[in-house]
């Protein structure tokens, strides 16, 4: 039953609020799970709540033109528009979003919108060699890109759709008609390219520590930063919800939703915390490998 | 008997023809060649052709070897060695 | 040494190309049929005795035309070459001669004179006996070669040779353009735009020996002037 | 009408009067030599208006009074006349240009120079064949005093060569005469010719025509028996040797077209063969050649063999009548006009080396003229040769000779290599200042009289040219003449204004006949036409020579879509090259690159006349309209590939784009957007004629791979791209990689397929002219095309910021504007065909287009200000105002696709039914095997980001308010001054780790390609030219032994 | 008469010879000349009728049955004319050997290559 365009916008707010809060959150056990792997005591879980207020509270802002003002914005609206064109939760018509106005080739290009708002606000930046970090940023996403789309096209071709909604739909009933066991190469592919996508710890060199002094976070301060962060929170969850509905059966409700992007990025931080931080060609040689070999495997056996 | 006369006069008009071309000193050469075409000039009276042979004979042997060997006095009438 | 070699292996293959032609060349034993109308056009229609003179000078006027324009050009193309002013070239010098013997000067004045007539006689009965325009001038040319032998100061005098010789090309022309009027547009260089008068004599046979006398002279003035230029002062 | 016996009675006459008017004074004797030459013109212009007005059957005209067999008659039919009259003409215009050398010469060159007019006329009148051995004596001993009346010692040496080369072949003739005569008992060519004297079988027969064919050759100068030849164009004086190449060259081939009729097939096929090696080997020699005059000799040598092979082939075929006469007249006219043209505007120059022809800049009419004579020579579409070579090739693949044809287009191929290097140099090598060409008056205007006849004959064959009639072409050629005329007077903006109007009025009055498909294109042709126009109110002065050129790449442009038939879209096509080629070549530094461009452009061309040509054999061989391309019966794959890679040289696909980059980035600033932008889509336009006709036969196989190729162009061209450090390079980079999409969605050969394809071509051809512009303007302001002497421009140049801005997003295919439209039938496409892995690489080359176009953007505007541009103020308006329009353009079809994709789903449905793309409201959606596949609702997501995007900005305003602005800090001063400024600019090789991973695919294989051709034909060409090693004797070898070899080849060496 | 035509072919041949292999000059004119009386020799050859008379209807010929009395005019006309121009062609070639001799004082055709490739 098709609902009223203004509730459809306040269940997409409320949504959006659940999801930011549980983000945050998230981001907090995370850093927590971390620091107990590395024998540190770790940071308080609302930890991410306090930096967000610090941020927001500044009075103080310095800018560097038009364009280091748009950055963020560009950034945190290609985060929100993700999640506005993810359906969230599979069934019930209030927690579809905007997902009918895009199919997942909409969701692929939209998280280039974002990136590259990000790249030119980095590049008006006050350290001219912040570009440094924002070249290995496209050059690392360029690679990341090549096993993510062979895998989304395995899936567009398995299930003879590219709106997520009906992905979803057919992986319901049960564990085994998951994508992760009837298309194994396409999940496979697609979870090393969201380990490229979220930046963790093998491929995390453009946020890694020490490229602070040129990477774009140092440039960015007060309600800026704030704004990067609170990006960063919601599209880790989106993203997160986005290999959910295309690997792992979608979610029928909210708790099996946290649950299920729990464990999803929970891989990312498990894997990261062991592998040491690649060097950018060799992430792009890395890419054009191994998970090549998958996405190719997975489009021929689709 | 014209027959022998003739074979004579072809072998004596090759023979000079051998010699205009071989002979070192350029005005010897040329009055060869002279002498060719005059005998040239007796064969055309053989086969009944005396207009030709007066041409011949007029043109031919008197003015071109005339013209050769002021060609030769302008210039230089022993053919150097290296030829 | 691989130029004798190459030349050699060409003149063998001219001789390739001459032997066939020579083993099987068949003589006519007949005349062909344009020969044998040109013989009784020759002497009927043209009046003229010698048949060769009537090929060249009417039947085919044009050649000889021609001819007559190639040894014009020859010597114009001499006289180009061989011009005083010519750029590069260094002052004239006037090279010294040792003038020649008394006998050898007599008997060249004696001798002039009559080889004149006599080339003035070659060309003037050309369409009777053998003989014609061409080989009566170079007689007289032999003449004024003979002049040029034994004294070193004759000098010809250039503007007479030189209009006799246009002179006479260009009669020669109207003599084919009167053809053409009289006679109507397909008779260029038809003898017969005058009487044929009687067989056999000097005035007989139209315009041949009028023709005949032109080339003559024309032949006669350009040969000398080519020696003369190619004798030339200038060293 | 006057007996043509009177041109052999003035000339003659006069001949021999001039050395005694002389004494009257050189006033009268230049007048009465005059006075010859006009009477001699008029009377031959008099018989050819008596044959081609009044029809007129042909005359003989008789001798001595007496019928032929007997005397000699001279025969004026339509060819004779045409011969004798152009060479009068040039007899006549050639006494202008050397009048003056002939004065200081004397009356005699004047009395040489009318008895060669004599020889010339008498060989092509007279049709006896002792007359004819008379008459070519007549010519040979004139020319070789002519050659050798200046006395330089050059030119002496020509001619002692020429004259031991005329002596030999006077001989052969003799000997073929005499036996010829034995054999057949006549000396009338007719009488020769009905006594068949091949027919008696008699070995002897064979041998006399053999020598009768062989002298004439030897006075063709066909390679390689033509040493001496070259010597003689090299070292006379140019105005003689113009006068021969033409008139000389002209007269002998005449003489040997009468005496044709007397050989067999065995020998026109030979004649044929050696034509077309003298055609190819004299070409491939010339392109090692500096000097200018032998280079020409060269070329005309090459002309004739082609004239020879025409000829040779036409007898051949069925005699020369109808098409072959048609074929011969046209070549031979341009060549007889071109090459005259050339060799007097040589004598004008008076420079040895073609380097140091830079000097004709001086006098632009001048270089007009020999711009003209130079495309006249190779056959480009207003001048006659272009009508007869496209007649010769279809009359050949008629024949289905199709070896013949791909020698022909070769060598006419190769022959442009050093003609258009020439012309480069003309126009771009550097010239001292002082240099001044001989303002001569006659000489001037000789050669004027020779261009305008060109050009009037070149209307004519426009005009009245049996194929097809191109009346389309009528009033924009005026328009283009009128521009060329007022170049030098009219101020630029007038000419801008005039153009831009033209432009529209032809927009407006074809605006409603195209069907969809060719109204995209002419939209896109016009629109961009008007749009790169309105740059050009920025230049001051005439900018001569822009104008011209432009309307002359547009009418072609529009030529294409009018085009009903094969012959008159070739025109178009031949047209289109010669704009684009004027408009690259304006570039400071862009003579080679133009070069590349052109000879790639002249190959493909040269492969669609011949696509063409097939297309016109294999579809039942009746008319030459477009759609025969629909109705192909056989060998279809080979036609369609032949085609496809003339397009494809077009569109620059891997393998054939070597030239884009030079040539866009080399451009001026307002061409390359008019050259990359709307050029391009030519070759689209082509290949999507190509791939409609492609549906009625199979060509999968080669469509599969085009589509591959059209993967790997857009791989390499992004890869190549974001290596750059040249802004316009990268832009034609990307212009490679843009169209390789499109290849790759046209070969997708589905409906949703080609919506991409022309989505595509329209999108790139709005954000290329936008960014070109963009980068064009601002190059221009601050002098120089890399990226790292620029920066933080953001503050001086807002505007050109925003739209660099606008046209990345669009390219890079981010989701609110139009280029995601593409991406998304792209993408649609290729799952739906089912192409995984081509798409797989079309995806990876897609997001690699983010890293060179963030290196655009981000070095030219973004990042710290030089202290050089501190001061550099925002581009002019001219700029911008194109630039806003598209970015209207680009905001309303990203809003709305339904106004234009609708369109072009009306008119792709009719060729390709099957899986249509739904338009419910503005949603597009497509559909596989029944099922709902894809969804692409443009206004929604436009409107749902636009709100996020305003909100979060209104929400970051208001928190930062009193946000104070710093100026970014500079690294690059903080120590002493550099002295290589690129490798500390901030984005100079930021890509090096990128280059690092996948190097290895940018390697330049196909420059080393191409470069290993080119080097292995100038060594072909050095080898070969060893032959004439300047020796006469040898000259005479190279005759002897030519004949030996002929003889062999005619009767294969029977010795008995 | 074959074997004046085999005389006409041989000095053919020898006067090729000449000009192939003499390196001076005027001696290569001389070969063209040979060449030339070759070839003369050979038309007047072709010409010649057995047992015939010279083309002249003087008292021996009767003009009624001249036609089978006299040898083939043609060629000799021909052959005149060849003489004249052959004459003409030969002084031209002479005086510009004349006038190269006057530049760069050597006869030997192996001094003149100015101009190659």
């Amino acid at each position: 039953m098709e609902i009223s365009l203004l509730t459809k916008i306040l269940f997409s707010l409320l949504g959006l609020f659940i999801v930011f809060n549980y983000g945050l959150l998230q981001a907090g056990v995370m850093r927590k799970i971390v620091a107990r792997v590395a024998g540190r005591y770790g940071i308080p879980i609302y930890q991410p709540y306090i930096d967000l207020i610090k941020n927001y509270s500044k009075r103080t802002q310095i800018t560097h033109g038009v364009m280091f003002y748009l950055g963020p914005v560009f950034r945190f609206s290609g985060g929100i528009g993700l999640f506005f064109f993810i359906p969230m939760i599979y069934g019930s018509v209030y927690w579809q979003n905007f997902s009918f106005s895009g199919d997942i080739i909409l969701l692929m290009y939209f998280q280039f919108f974002g990136m590259l708002g990000m790249a030119l606000g980095a590049g008006e930046g006050g350290q001219p060699n912040s570009i440094i970090g924002i070249s290995r940023g496209l050059a690392q996403f360029t690679a990341v890109e090549v096993p993510f789309t062979l895998a989304i096209i395995s899936i567009a071709v398995q299930y003879d759709t590219l709106s997520v909604y009906d992905i979803v739909a057919a992986q319901q009933g049960g564990i085994q008609n998951w994508t992760l066991f009837t298309n194994p190469f396409a999940v496979i592919a697609g979870m090393f390219a969201f380990l490229g996508l979220m930046r963790h710890a093998p491929f995390n060199v453009v946020m890694a520590p020490q490229e602070i002094p040129i990477g774009p976070p140092t440039e960015y301060h007060s309600t800026y930063l704030g704004m990067l962060q609170s990006n960063r929170v919601v599209l880790h969850i989106v993203e997160a919800v986005l290999f959910m509905n295309l690997f792992f059966g979608g979610a029928t409700s909210w708790l099996e939703l946290i649950i299920k992007s729990f464990f999803i990025y929970f891989i990312t931080v498990f894997i990261g915390v062991v592998f040491p931080r690649y060097r950018v060609d060799h992430t792009v040689r890395w890419f054009l490998k191994i998970p090549l070999v998958f996405g190719i495997l997975a489009v021929l056996f689709v | 008997m014209t027959d022998v006369f003739i074979i004579v006069l072809g072998l004596v008009m090759i023979v000079f023809a051998i010699l205009a071309l071989y002979l070192k000193d350029l005005v010897a050469s040329v009055i060869a060649a002279g002498v060719l075409s005059l005998f040239a000039s007796i064969l055309y009276l053989i086969m009944q052709a005396p207009d030709v042979a007066m041409t011949e004979a007029a043109i031919g042997a008197g003015l071109l070897t005339m013209i050769f060997l002021l060609a030769i006095k302008k210039t230089k009438q022993i053919e150097d060695p290296n030829d | 040494m691989i130029k004798k070699i190459f030349s050699l292996i060409i003149i063998a293959g001219l001789l390739t190309v001459f032997i066939p032609i020579i083993l099987n060349f068949s003589f006519q034993t007949d005349l062909p049929d344009v020969a044998k109308s040109y013989v009784e056009k020759g002497s009927k229609d043209l009046g003229a005795m010698n048949i060769v003179t009537a090929i060249i000078v009417t039947f085919r006027g044009l050649d000889t035309l021609g001819e007559v324009a190639v040894l014009f050009i020859a010597a114009t193309g001499i006289a180009v070459l061989f011009r005083k002013n010519a750029i590069n070239d260094k002052r004239p010098k006037q090279i010294s001669k040792r003038d020649s013997s008394e006998i050898l000067l007599t008997g060249i004045r004696l001798l002039a004179p009559v080889i004149l007539i006599f080339g003035i006689y070659i060309f003037l009965n050309g369409h009777l006996s053998p003989g014609g325009g061409f080989q009566g001038g170079a007689v007289i040319a032999t003449v004024v070669l003979l002049l040029f032998l034994s004294d070193s100061s004759y000098k010809i005098n250039h503007k007479i040779f030189g209009f006799i010789e246009s002179f006479s090309g260009v009669s020669y022309v109207i003599i084919g353009f009167l053809g053409l009027v009289l006679m109507g547009a397909d008779n260029f260089l038809d003898n017969r735009i005058l009487p044929l008068g009687e067989f056999g004599t000097i005035l007989s046979a139209g315009a041949i020996p009028i023709i005949y006398t032109l080339v003559g002279l024309k032949v006669g003035t350009e040969l000398a002037s080519v020696l003369d230029n190619m004798k030339g002062d200038i060293e | 009408m006057v007996n043509i016996i009177y041109i052999i009675i003035l000339l003659l006459g006069i001949g021999f009067l001039l050395p005694i008017t002389e004494k009257l004074g050189k006033k009268v004797s230049n007048s009465m030599f005059f006075l010859t030459l006009t009477s001699v013109s008029v009377i031959s212009v008099q018989w050819l208006y008596a044959f081609i007005i009044n029809g007129q059957t042909s005359l003989q005209f008789f001798t001595a009074g007496v019928k032929p067999p007997l005397s000699i008659n001279l025969q004026l039919g339509l060819s004779e006349s045409v011969f004798i009259t152009s060479i009068n003409i040039l007899a006549l215009i050639g006494a202008v240009y050397l009048i003056k050398h002939f004065n200081n010469i004397g009356i005699r060159s004047h009395v040489l120079y009318l008895l060669m007019i004599l020889g010339l006329n008498g060989l092509v009148l007279t049709r006896d064949i002792f007359n004819i051995f008379v008459f070519l004596e007549i010519t040979g001993i004139s020319t070789y005093a002519l050659i050798g009346s200046d006395l330089r010692l050059k030119s002496l040496i020509a001619s002692f060569k020429y004259m031991l080369a005329g002596g030999v072949a006077s001989i052969f003739l003799l000997l073929g005469i005499i036996f010829l005569y034995h054999n057949t008992g006549t000396l009338n060519i007719d009488g020769m010719i009905a006594a068949s004297p091949l027919q008696s079988g008699l070995k002897i027969a064979g041998i006399a025509i053999f020598f009768l064919f062989f002298a004439l050759l030897i006075e063709m100068k066909q390679f390689p028996a033509n040493g001496w030849a070259l010597d003689v164009y090299e070292a006379s004086n140019p105005g003689i040797s113009g006068i021969i190449s033409a008139a000389g060259t002209a007269a002998i081939l005449f003489a040997l077209y009468k005496v044709m009729p007397l050989g067999n097939d065995l020998w026109f096929n030979t004649i044929a063969v050696i034509g077309i090696i003298t055609f190819i080997a004299s070409n491939i020699m010339g392109i090692k050649q500096k000097n200018a005059t032998r280079l020409l000799g060269y070329s005309s040598i090459g002309q004739l063999g082609l004239l020879l092979a025409a000829m040779g082939l036409g007898f051949l075929y069925g005699g020369i009548n109808g098409k072959f006469q048609f074929i011969i007249f046209a070549l031979f006219i341009s060549h007889f006009i071109a090459k005259a043209g050339l060799f007097w505007i040589a004598g004008i120059v008076k420079k040895k080396e073609i380097k140091s022809w830079g000097v004709l800049r001086k006098s632009p009419v001048l270089l007009f003229f020999t711009g003209s004579f130079m495309f006249a020579l190779l056959g480009f579409p207003p001048f006659p040769g272009f009508f007869g070579k496209w007649e010769l090739v279809l009359t050949l693949a008629n024949k289905h000779q199709f070896l013949w044809i791909t020698a022909i287009l070769l060598g006419s191929l190769i022959e442009a290599i050093y003609l258009i290097r020439w012309f480069g140099y003309i126009l771009k090598e550097k010239q001292e200042e002082n240099e001044t060409i001989e303002q001569g008056a006659t000489k001037y205007s000789s050669v004027f009289i020779l261009g305008t006849i060109l050009f009037t004959i070149s209307g004519l064959y426009m005009i009245y040219n049996p194929i097809t009639n191109l009346s389309f072409y009528f009033y924009p050629l005026l328009f283009i003449a009128f521009l060329f005329i007022t170049d030098n007077i009219l101020p630029a903006y007038i000419k801008n204004i005039l153009s831009i109007a033209g432009l529209s009025y032809y927009g407006y009055v074809y605006f409603n006949q195209f069907s969809e498909f060719r109204f995209i294109f002419a939209v896109i042709f016009l629109a961009g036409g008007i749009l790169t126009l309105i740059p050009g109110f920025v230049k001051k002065g005439k900018r001569v020579g822009f104008y011209p050129s432009a309307i002359i790449m547009y009418v072609g442009l529009l030529g294409l879509l009018v085009a009903k038939d094969m012959f008159s879209f070739f025109t178009a096509w031949e047209f289109m090259t010669i704009g684009s080629y004027f408009l690259i070549i304006r570039g400071k530094r862009s003579q080679p690159h133009a070069l590349s461009y052109m000879l790639f452009s002249l190959g493909g061309a040269y492969l669609i006349m011949f696509g063409f040509a097939l297309t016109h054999v294999f579809s039942g061989g009746n008319g030459i309209a477009l759609d025969l391309l629909n109705s192909i019966k056989s060998n279809s794959a080979l036609i369609f590939t032949m085609l496809a890679i003339g397009f494809l040289t077009k569109t620059a696909a891997a393998g054939l784009h070597i030239w884009l980059p030079g040539a866009h980035a080399e451009a001026e600033s307002d061409v390359s957007p008019m050259v990359s932008a709307v050029l391009l889509k030519a070759g689209v336009f082509g290949l999507i004629l190509i791939m409609i006709s492609s549906l009625r036969f199979d060509a999968k196989m080669i469509i599969y791979l085009l589509g591959w190729l059209g993967a790997i162009t857009a791989l390499l061209g992004n890869l190549m791209a974001s290596f750059q450090e040249d802004a316009k390079k990268l832009l034609a980079y990307s212009s490679i990689a843009q169209l390789g999409y499109i290849l790759f969605a046209l070969a997708i050969m589905s409906h949703i397929g080609w919506m991409a394809a022309i989505w595509y071509a329209m999108n790139h051809f709005l954000y290329k002219a936008l960014l070109f512009l963009a980068v064009g303007a601002v190059v221009v302001k601050l002098k120089t095309h890399n990226m790292y002497e620029m920066g933080g421009l953001i503050k001086q140049m807002p505007f050109s910021f925003v739209s660099v801005l606008i046209g990345i997003i669009a390219l890079s295919g981010v989701p609110p504007l139009s280029g995601f439209g593409g991406k998304w039938l792209l993408y649609n496409a290729f799952i739906l065909k089912g192409w995984y892995l081509q798409g797989a690489i079309i995806a990876f080359s897609g997001v690699v287009a983010f890293l060179y176009l963030f290196k655009l953007i981000n070095s030219i505007f973004l990042g710290p200000v030089k202290d050089n541009f501190r001061k550099v103020k925002e581009v002019s308006i001219w700029y911008l105002i194109p630039q806003y329009i598209i970015i209207i353009a680009i905001m309303v079809i990203s809003a709305k696709p339904k106004i234009v994709l609708g369109k072009i789903g009306d008119f792709i449905t009719s060729y390709m039914p099957d899986n249509l793309v739904v338009w419910k409201g503005d949603v597009a959606s497509s559909y596989m095997n029944g099922k709902l596949f894809g969804v692409w609702d443009a206004p929604n997501i436009m409107i749902i980001i636009g709100i996020i995007f305003v909100t979060l900005l209104s929400w970051l305003l208001i928190m930062s308010r009193k946000a104070q602005k710093v100026e970014m800090f500079n690294i690059v001063y903080s120590a002493e001054r550099p002295e290589s400024p690129q490798t500390t600019h901030f984005s100079h090789n930021i890509y090096s780790h990128y280059r690092k991973a996948l190097g290895f695919l940018a390697l330049p294989l196909i420059v080393n390609f191409w470069s290993f051709i080119v080097d292995s034909i100038h060594s072909i060409a050095d080898f070969v030219r060893r032959l004439y090693n300047g020796n006469g004797q040898a000259y005479i070898m190279h005759i002897l032994g030519f004949m030996v070899i002929i003889y062999f080849v005619l009767f294969n060496g029977g010795l008995f | 008469m074959n074997l004046i035509l085999i005389l006409g072919f041989m000095l053919l041949a020898i006067g090729f010879w000449g000009m192939l292999t003499q390196k001076n000059m005027i001696k290569i004119v001389i070969g063209l000349t040979i060449a030339e009386v070759g070839v003369q020799i050979i038309m007047i050859s072709i010409g010649y009728i057995k047992e015939r008379t010279a083309p002249i209807l003087d008292s021996a010929v009767p003009l009624a049955d001249a036609v089978n009395k006299v040898v083939d005019p043609i060629p000799q006309a021909l052959v005149l004319t060849a003489i004249v121009i052959g004459v003409a062609v030969n002084a031209l070639i002479l005086s510009f050997i004349i006038r190269l001799y006057k530049e760069k004082k050597s006869l030997s055709i192996d001094d003149y290559k100015e101009m190659k490739w």
